[in-house]
């Protein structure tokens, strides 16, 4: 058998890498602010949160399923968070708690609703999407909570490492690792793999298939309320615009990320550091134009060009693997 | 009576009756004339729509590009008639042209390199809105030709409007072909089972580029017939698609992994969620309330038509396997 | 010794209203000699959006920042950020609320905006009538001020005025087609009064009232769409409240030019004060109906200048 | 000239790490029936499918009446009188039986639209001729396995062509449905000149209608074009396998009278069984005969919670129990249940050997914090697989790509490897090579002599009376009667099917 190409090599991480790699590069040298550090520190923390989204998206896409309510349910999560800490007085770091707690909750009625009723977890949340957001806004009446604690507040735009980099990046870096490894290494995060790729299989295999799925909404909500955390942290105050009409502006880098990343949309597989390179490349690709000047109005013009060819790319990367691994 | 009660129609009928009645009980205004010329103008422009989405779902896939083709095809037609002072007829053709090309380009890729529509109209959305935005620099059009306003804005006899016309013609002509003709049978066939209609001699090719095209024109005319109504061609147009685009065809019992579709389920679908955003108007809900109520109206809609399929909904997949 | 000043000029999103600050930047340029001033767009409506597009400015050399925030709470941080990189901004068209290290609000207030047109609808009304308000997003927390700036000239009316419905989240064309037809249906026959206060609800209420041939409701709409004034010259909107997008780039990029030699905001400067901010200075919000449609242009041209001649003395010490 | 009306030669295909076919010849001659034989992955259903333009070979070349020709399309070799019933099932599940028969060439009405009521005309013809009793507008989801296959053949059939190709039609046809189809094979031969090409495990059939036989062993010819007439069962199972067949019988000594381990008591149940009583002892095989649909697979999936049992218990050592799910029967009970529909139950096609076969020990070896990496499950369920001679280049292989007797391997080695007490087997050697299948009849054996007690469904009579050790027959969803076997196929097949048609 032929093993002349590693591994590595064949997945669609590494051509996402590539693609990132020269993006750098063209970027780089095509622009002048491009390796400033205002711009590095900026983009780290803008991909922090797509990386975060992105997850939170994937691992419902594990269920061949999709959750439109991420964004209603990230903000409501950060509007609780922000009643917490300037309505109640609750400190920081119960509060981070309780809100991860609320957003799991808001998950697992996604959860419990689609497996429960076996209506389809895209109208499920379709339809939690509206009822998250219209319970916000109703309970908040549309009011910002801006008066937090400094030390949250300043957390959002500490810089480290000689001023590059937001804390938020690693924070987001970890939570992938921490994916990575309960998906790779745990008996659970295998029942949840399996459960999306063939639920009959699966439940007659001795895998409560509904009680995986429910896991699999609680911790989109998680991280969705952990990426509302994050931005709150970063615009230094919960409101309730701040991820669009209904939370409408997550869904783009929510798709993007896990779709570029080579997450299969019909469930049953994830790729976690795929994620997080799909977000990094949307994230440098839109900054990238911003800084060429190709004119804003045609910069999601591009950004779709550039799209398109990365898949096309990853596609004929595919192609020219597996040719390679025929036996002759 | 036992065969009616199978169709996917039938129990959305009902709730359509029963719900009219009961409104109309308590709002007597909402069978006034000018009510009814409404709600079917507003049912007129996203059944186009819906059913644009429904035969990229009959086939398994998804067209998140629906509103980014209406948005384009409708500041090209605008933009020609006023721009260019091109009288309708061509600037029709031109728009309906748009459409189709995009289409094509969306069925093409997807077939080709066989990576899922999802991702490839994804980036498409961006690609077609980009050249919107690109084009009119967020700036609308103004100047339509009259007769595109009369056409927008009159009535045939009684509450009917005009713009009622095209939307009914491409519904007995999706039925058709949904129900009486081999390309629209081979992609519900296609929908239900991709390696086996490719077994069967079903080209994959003919099918998904048909269906892409199909609905690039869909939405092309959707686009047009909401600036008739607008009277103006504004870059929005087509923003707001894409969820009711879903929501009607799976009210309607539609099953996004494909295979199964019902026009006039999808029909009933759209007047459903037309009068429930009507009813939220007329019942003077609370605006802070409106997008709870909203929410709970589509589960109550999908549930009472997908009780009965419990079993097969159950665990089906929005994608199927690639 | 602060070098050329290069202004970017960044509104919320794409949006027509913004399109008269990429000339009034042309011509600051031209009349003020400074480097740039550049109309930038973010591609959507999205705070992250803009808030990546004016990072992105920063990386190019831009060193003043003009901005509509596409939030009045949360844009605060990254003005912040950009003061403390040395780079003065301030809020154009739309405030920021206070505590802000934007330098100053300029604009249209627009809870007072919304509180003028409604008292003009209820002259118009003679101060008695059932009256309507079409609006944008609720989360949009300026919708909440107009909202209550509505309700506040309502209830200054003296009872003789109700409001019988707020229709809200209607930012889009196509549902505030719909929903506002389906008031017109609904209580088309009720209502006597209608003030919109944002872009998109008032060229479609300004069209159904012009479709429907009605011209017993009286309409106040709000900005400048050809679809608003056509209707008021057609005599079925009773009038629009308008804003100075125009006064605001040329006005906007100039004090950011002053502001970057040096200048420093009087400690008495008459500024004025919003629910959002206490330094606000009005841009110009100026009423027009049937009889002054025609010349509004000349109208805000004049509020600019007048503004511009006496800027400097009101408002700035300049080192010499 | 020769008279032969399909000629291949030299073909060879490569799949990503499988060379499929390797130099394989193959000759079909008119108006015969030619029987294309070979172990689980020996490249049958890859030549049928290089025949039918689904594949493209990498070499050789393919005659058609002398002519050579290359197809790309499925359409092309169906234009080219080429009919095929593929191993798959590829009906349209929520089409009609009619629309599906008519499906390729879908009768229009003058206005160009299909007519529907020809449509029904047309296609009960087929039914008819296949003796179907079907009602053309029936949902084909709504049809037992048996029908949709027999279906399958009459849309074969519908096209009229001169060659069929048959990928293992029979699998989940009963006897009888069998020997109908069998003489309708045989006159279509003598009647209309066509020539079949017919893929099969069970050799009882080849030796009843075929003419020749080619062998396939991993992809190169055994044999080519041998007259039947020159082969018995022996030979041709040494060229199968390369070895002789053995032939295995239970000889174990179950003492009835003992308590039962498994104890079911007047169940009632949603999907209609009715009063079933059934006991399981310690190590027996329990044999659950029945045409298929006398449900048998239901009333599995009642007993492991998939289903509503209405009324009756379940006891299990003499203390009822109430089983919820599968995990409950699994983790609880120590029950398994492998599936007769291992595309869809019984294995995640897109997944790899190793996480197909250790799916149902995760559980049990994960170690602190849900640990558990490939390693761990590799040690458990190597033996297994090793065992099973599963035949695969890697653990990483994906399932989807093994041949379908291999795929099978896999669902049985996840439950041995899970090392429950109590063992439902559903027809397990559908489409299993006769290899395999002794391998697979061993295996069940020597479970039981460990202890295990086994459940074993089956419609293959011969499998039956040479595993179970009491035989219970079940009809129209309740139980018809019950045998102690005595492995006397005469004997006990008259016996049960005595139960049956009582
Ligand atoms: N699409 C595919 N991709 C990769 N390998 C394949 C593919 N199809 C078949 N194979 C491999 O080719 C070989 C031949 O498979 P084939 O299905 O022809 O066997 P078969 O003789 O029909 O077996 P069975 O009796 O189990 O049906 C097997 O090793 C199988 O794993
Ligand atoms: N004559 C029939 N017509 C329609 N449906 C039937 C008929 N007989 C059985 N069924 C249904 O078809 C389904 C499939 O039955 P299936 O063949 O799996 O039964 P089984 O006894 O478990 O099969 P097997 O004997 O192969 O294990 C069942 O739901 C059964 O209710
Ligand atoms: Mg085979
Ligand atoms: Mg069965």
């Amino acid at each position: 058998m032929n093993n002349k190409i590693p591994n590595f090599v064949k997945t669609n991480q590494f051509g996402l890498l590539i693609l990132v790699i020269v993006f750098i590069c063209i970027f780089s040298f095509s622009t002048d602010g491009f390796t400033s550090r205002f711009n590095i520190y900026a983009l780290s923390r803008v991909v922090a949160l797509d990386i975060m989204i992105g997850l939170a998206m994937m691992v419902v896409i594990l269920t061949g399923g999709l959750n439109l309510s991420l964004g209603a349910l990230g903000v409501s999560a950060a509007m609780f968070g922000g009643w917490c800490m300037e309505s109640m007085g609750i400190p920081i770091s119960i509060t981070i708690i309780l809100v991860l707690a609320f957003g799991s909750f808001l998950g697992w009625i996604n959860g419990f609703v689609t497996v429960r009723t076996g209506v389809h977890s895209f109208i499920v949340t379709l339809a939690t999407m509206s009822i998250y957001f219209g319970f916000m806004t109703l309970l908040t009446e549309a009011e910002a909570f801006r008066k937090l604690p400094e030390a949250f507040t300043d957390f959002g735009s500490l810089k480290l490492f000689n001023k590059y980099i937001s804390p938020l990046l690693i924070i987001s870096v970890l939570t992938c690792f921490v994916l990575y490894y309960i998906f790779k290494y745990t008996d659970i995060g295998r029942k949840l793999i399996a459960a999306g790729a063939n639920p009959d299989a699966a439940e007659l295999s001795g895998i409560s298939v509904d009680r995986m799925f429910i896991y699999c909404h609680m911790l989109s909500g998680f991280l969705a309320a952990l990426a509302g955390i994050m931005l709150t942290a970063r615009i230094g105050a919960a409101i309730p615009s701040m991820a669009g009409h209904l939370g409408f502006d997550w869904l783009l880098p929510a798709f993007l990320a896990p779709v570029l990343g080579g997450t299969l949309l019909s469930g049953g597989k994830v790729t976690v550091f795929g994620t997080m390179l799909g977000a990094i490349l949307v994230t440098l690709i839109n900054n990238g134009l911003y800084l060429i000047d190709v004119g804003e109005f045609w910069v999601r013009f591009f950004l779709g060009i550039i799209l398109l060819g990365a898949v096309l790319l990853d596609r004929a990367r595919e192609y020219f693997t597996v040719k390679n691994s025929i036996v002759s | 009576m036992s065969a009616l009660l199978k169709k996917d129609w039938f129990g959305l009928g009902l709730v359509l009756i029963f719900g009219s009645i009961l409104i109309s009980l308590f709002k007597p205004a909402f069978i006034s004339p000018f009510n009814l010329y409404v709600l079917m103008l507003s049912v007129s422009l996203m059944l186009v729509v819906a059913m644009s989405q429904m035969i990229i779902i009959a086939i398994g896939q998804m067209n998140l590009s629906v509103g980014a083709i209406g948005g384009l095809v409708a500041i090209s037609f605008t933009g020609l008639m006023e721009v260019y002072s091109m009288s309708i007829l061509p600037a029709v053709l031109i728009g309906l042209l748009i459409g189709l090309a995009c289409g094509f380009i969306n069925g093409y890729i997807t077939v080709k390199t066989g990576i899922s529509a999802f991702i490839i109209t994804l980036a498409t959305l961006y690609i077609f809105k980009g050249m919107n935005l690109g084009i009119t620099e967020a700036q609308p059009f103004y100047e339509i030709p009259e007769a595109v306003k009369f056409f927008g804005n009159a009535k045939i006899f009684g509450p009917i409007p005009y713009l009622v016309i095209i939307p009914i013609i491409i519904t007995v002509l999706m039925w058709i072909l949904m129900n009486r003709t081999s390309l629209g049978r081979y992609m519900l066939a296609y929908g239900n089972n991709v390696q086996s209609s490719e077994l069967i001699g079903i080209s994959s090719t003919k099918i998904v580029i048909y269906a892409h095209v199909i609905s690039g024109l869909l939405a092309a005319i959707g686009g047009m017939l909401v600036v008739c109504r607008l009277q103006l061609g504004t870059p929005n147009i087509g923003d707001s698609w894409l969820l009711p685009s879903f929501a009607a065809p799976v009210i309607g019992g539609a099953i996004l992994a494909g295979g199964k579709v019902d026009v006039i389920a999808t029909a009933f679908g759209v007047i459903l969620v037309s009068i429930i955003s009507q009813a939220l108007v007329i019942f003077k809900i609370d605006p802070f309330f409106v997008q709870i109520f909203l929410g709970f109206m589509i589960l109550l809609a999908v549930f009472i038509n997908r009780y009965r399929e419990y079993r097969e909904e159950r665990r089906t997949k929005v994608f199927s396997d690639e | 010794g602060h070098g050329v000043t290069k202004v970017a000029l960044v509104p919320g999103g794409p949006h027509p209203y913004f399109a008269a600050w990429e000339q009034a930047g042309l011509d600051a340029v031209e009349d003020f000699g400074l480097g740039k001033a550049d109309y930038r767009v973010p591609a959507e409506w999205d705070l992250s959006q803009q808030n990546e597009l004016i990072e992105s400015l920063v990386g190019q050399g831009y060193n003043a920042v003009l901005v509509f925030p596409g939030d009045a709470v949360g844009t605060n941080k990254i003005l912040g950020e950009l003061d403390d990189a040395g780079i003065p901004t301030a809020a154009l068209a739309g405030c920021v609320e206070q505590p802000t290290q934007a330098k100053f609000c300029f604009g249209t207030d627009t809870g007072h905006s919304a509180y003028l047109g409604t008292k003009e609808l209820i002259k118009a009304l003679g101060g008695k009538g059932k009256i309507a308000h079409f609006t944008g997003f609720l989360v949009d927390p300026n919708t909440t001020l107009r909202i209550n700036a509505v309700e506040q000239a309502v209830s200054e009316a003296g009872g003789g005025v109700e409001i019988i419905q707020v229709i809200a989240d209607i930012d889009a064309y196509e549902p505030a087609d719909e929903k506002i037809n389906a008031f017109m249906a609904a209580q088309g026959s009720e209502v006597d009064g209608i003030v919109t206060t944002a872009w998109v609800p008032a060229v479609v209420a300004a069209q159904a009232l012009t479709n429907m041939g009605d011209k017993r409701i009286k309409m106040v709409g709000i900005d400048h769409d050809e679809v608003v004034l056509k209707a008021i010259k057609d005599g079925y909107v009773h009038g629009t409240m308008l804003q100075n997008p125009y006064g605001q780039g040329y006005i906007g990029s100039y004090v950011m030019d002053k502001v970057r030699q040096g200048c420093e905001f009087k400690a008495d400067a008459p500024w004025k004060s919003t629910a959002q901010t206490d330094q606000f200075i009005d841009s110009g919000t100026v009423f027009v109906d049937i009889s002054d449609v025609d010349t509004y242009v000349m109208a805000m041209r004049g509020i600019s200048l007048e503004i511009l001649e006496t800027f400097d003395s009101t408002y700035l010490n300049c080192p010499s | 000239m020769s008279d032969y009306i399909l000629e291949l030669s030299n073909i060879t295909k490569n799949f990503p790490g499988v060379k499929a076919l390797d130099n394989a010849n193959f000759k079909l001659k008119k108006k015969s029936i030619h029987a294309l034989l070979g172990e689980n992955g020996a490249g049958k259903s890859t030549l049928i499918k290089i025949i039918t333009g689904v594949y493209n070979q990498n070499e050789g070349k393919l005659f058609l009446n002398n002519q050579e020709k290359s197809f790309s399309s499925p359409n092309e070799a169906m234009n080219a009188g080429i009919s095929v019933v593929h191993q798959e099932r590829n009906l349209i599940r929520r089409f009609s039986v009619g629309e599906n028969l008519m499906l390729t060439n879908l009768p229009k009405n003058n206005l160009g639209l299909i007519d529907y009521n020809t449509v029904a005309k047309e296609s009960k013809k087929w039914l008819d001729i296949m003796e179907l009793d079907i009602d053309p507008n029936t949902i084909v989801s709504d049809l037992t396995v048996a029908k949709m296959q027999l279906c399958e053949i009459a849309k074969a059939l519908s096209l009229e062509s001169k060659i069929l190709l048959l990928d293992e039609p029979t699998s989940s046809l009963s006897p009888q449905d069998t020997k109908n189809l069998f003489a309708l094979l045989k006159r279509l031969v003598a009647e209309q000149d066509v020539s079949i090409v017919f893929v099969s495990h069970k050799l009882e059939e080849v030796f009843e209608i075929c003419d020749e036989v080619t062998v396939l062993r991993d992809g190169k010819n055994a044999c080519e074009s041998e007259q039947i007439t020159n082969l018995n069962r022996q030979k041709l199972v040494k060229l199968m396998i390369g070895r002789d067949e053995q032939i295995i019988k239970s000889k174990k000594n179950i003492d009835f009278t003992d308590e039962s381990l498994l104890d079911l008591q007047s169940i009632n149940t949603d999907l209609g069984h009715k009063n079933i009583n059934l006991n399981l002892k310690k190590g027996e095989i329990l044999g659950l005969y029945g045409l298929v649909g006398a449900g048998r697979t239901e009333l599995i999936k009642c007993v492991l919670g998939l289903d509503k049992i209405n009324s009756g218990q379940i006891l299990l050592n003499n203390k009822e129990i109430k089983i919820k799910s599968p995990k409950d029967a699994l983790e609880k009970y120590k029950i398994g249940y492998i599936s007769e529909d291992r595309k869809k139950e019984g294995l995640i096609l897109m997944h790899d050997v190793l996480s197909n076969a250790g799916i149902t020990v995760w559980s049990n070896l994960k170690k602190i914090l849900s640990f558990l990496n490939d390693s761990i499950v590799y040690n458990k369920v190597d033996p297994y697989v090793k065992q099973l001679e599963v035949k695969t280049p890697s653990y990483q292989q994906i399932v989807s790509n093994l041949s379908g007797g291999n795929q099978q391997k896999i669902s049985v080695a996840k439950w041995l490897a899970s090392g429950t007490d109590i063992l439902f087997i559903d027809e397990p050697t559908v489409g299993i090579d006769i290899k395999t299948k002794s391998y697979l009849h061993e295996l069940i054996i020597e479970l039981s002599l460990k202890g295990t007690s086994i459940i074993l469904i089956t419609s293959d009579m011969p499998e039956m009376i040479s595993l179970a050790d009491r035989i219970i027959t079940m009809k129209d969803f309740k139980v018809v009667g019950e045998t102690i076997n005595n492995h006397n196929y005469e004997e006990m097949s008259s016996s049960i099917m005595g139960n049956i048609h009582e």
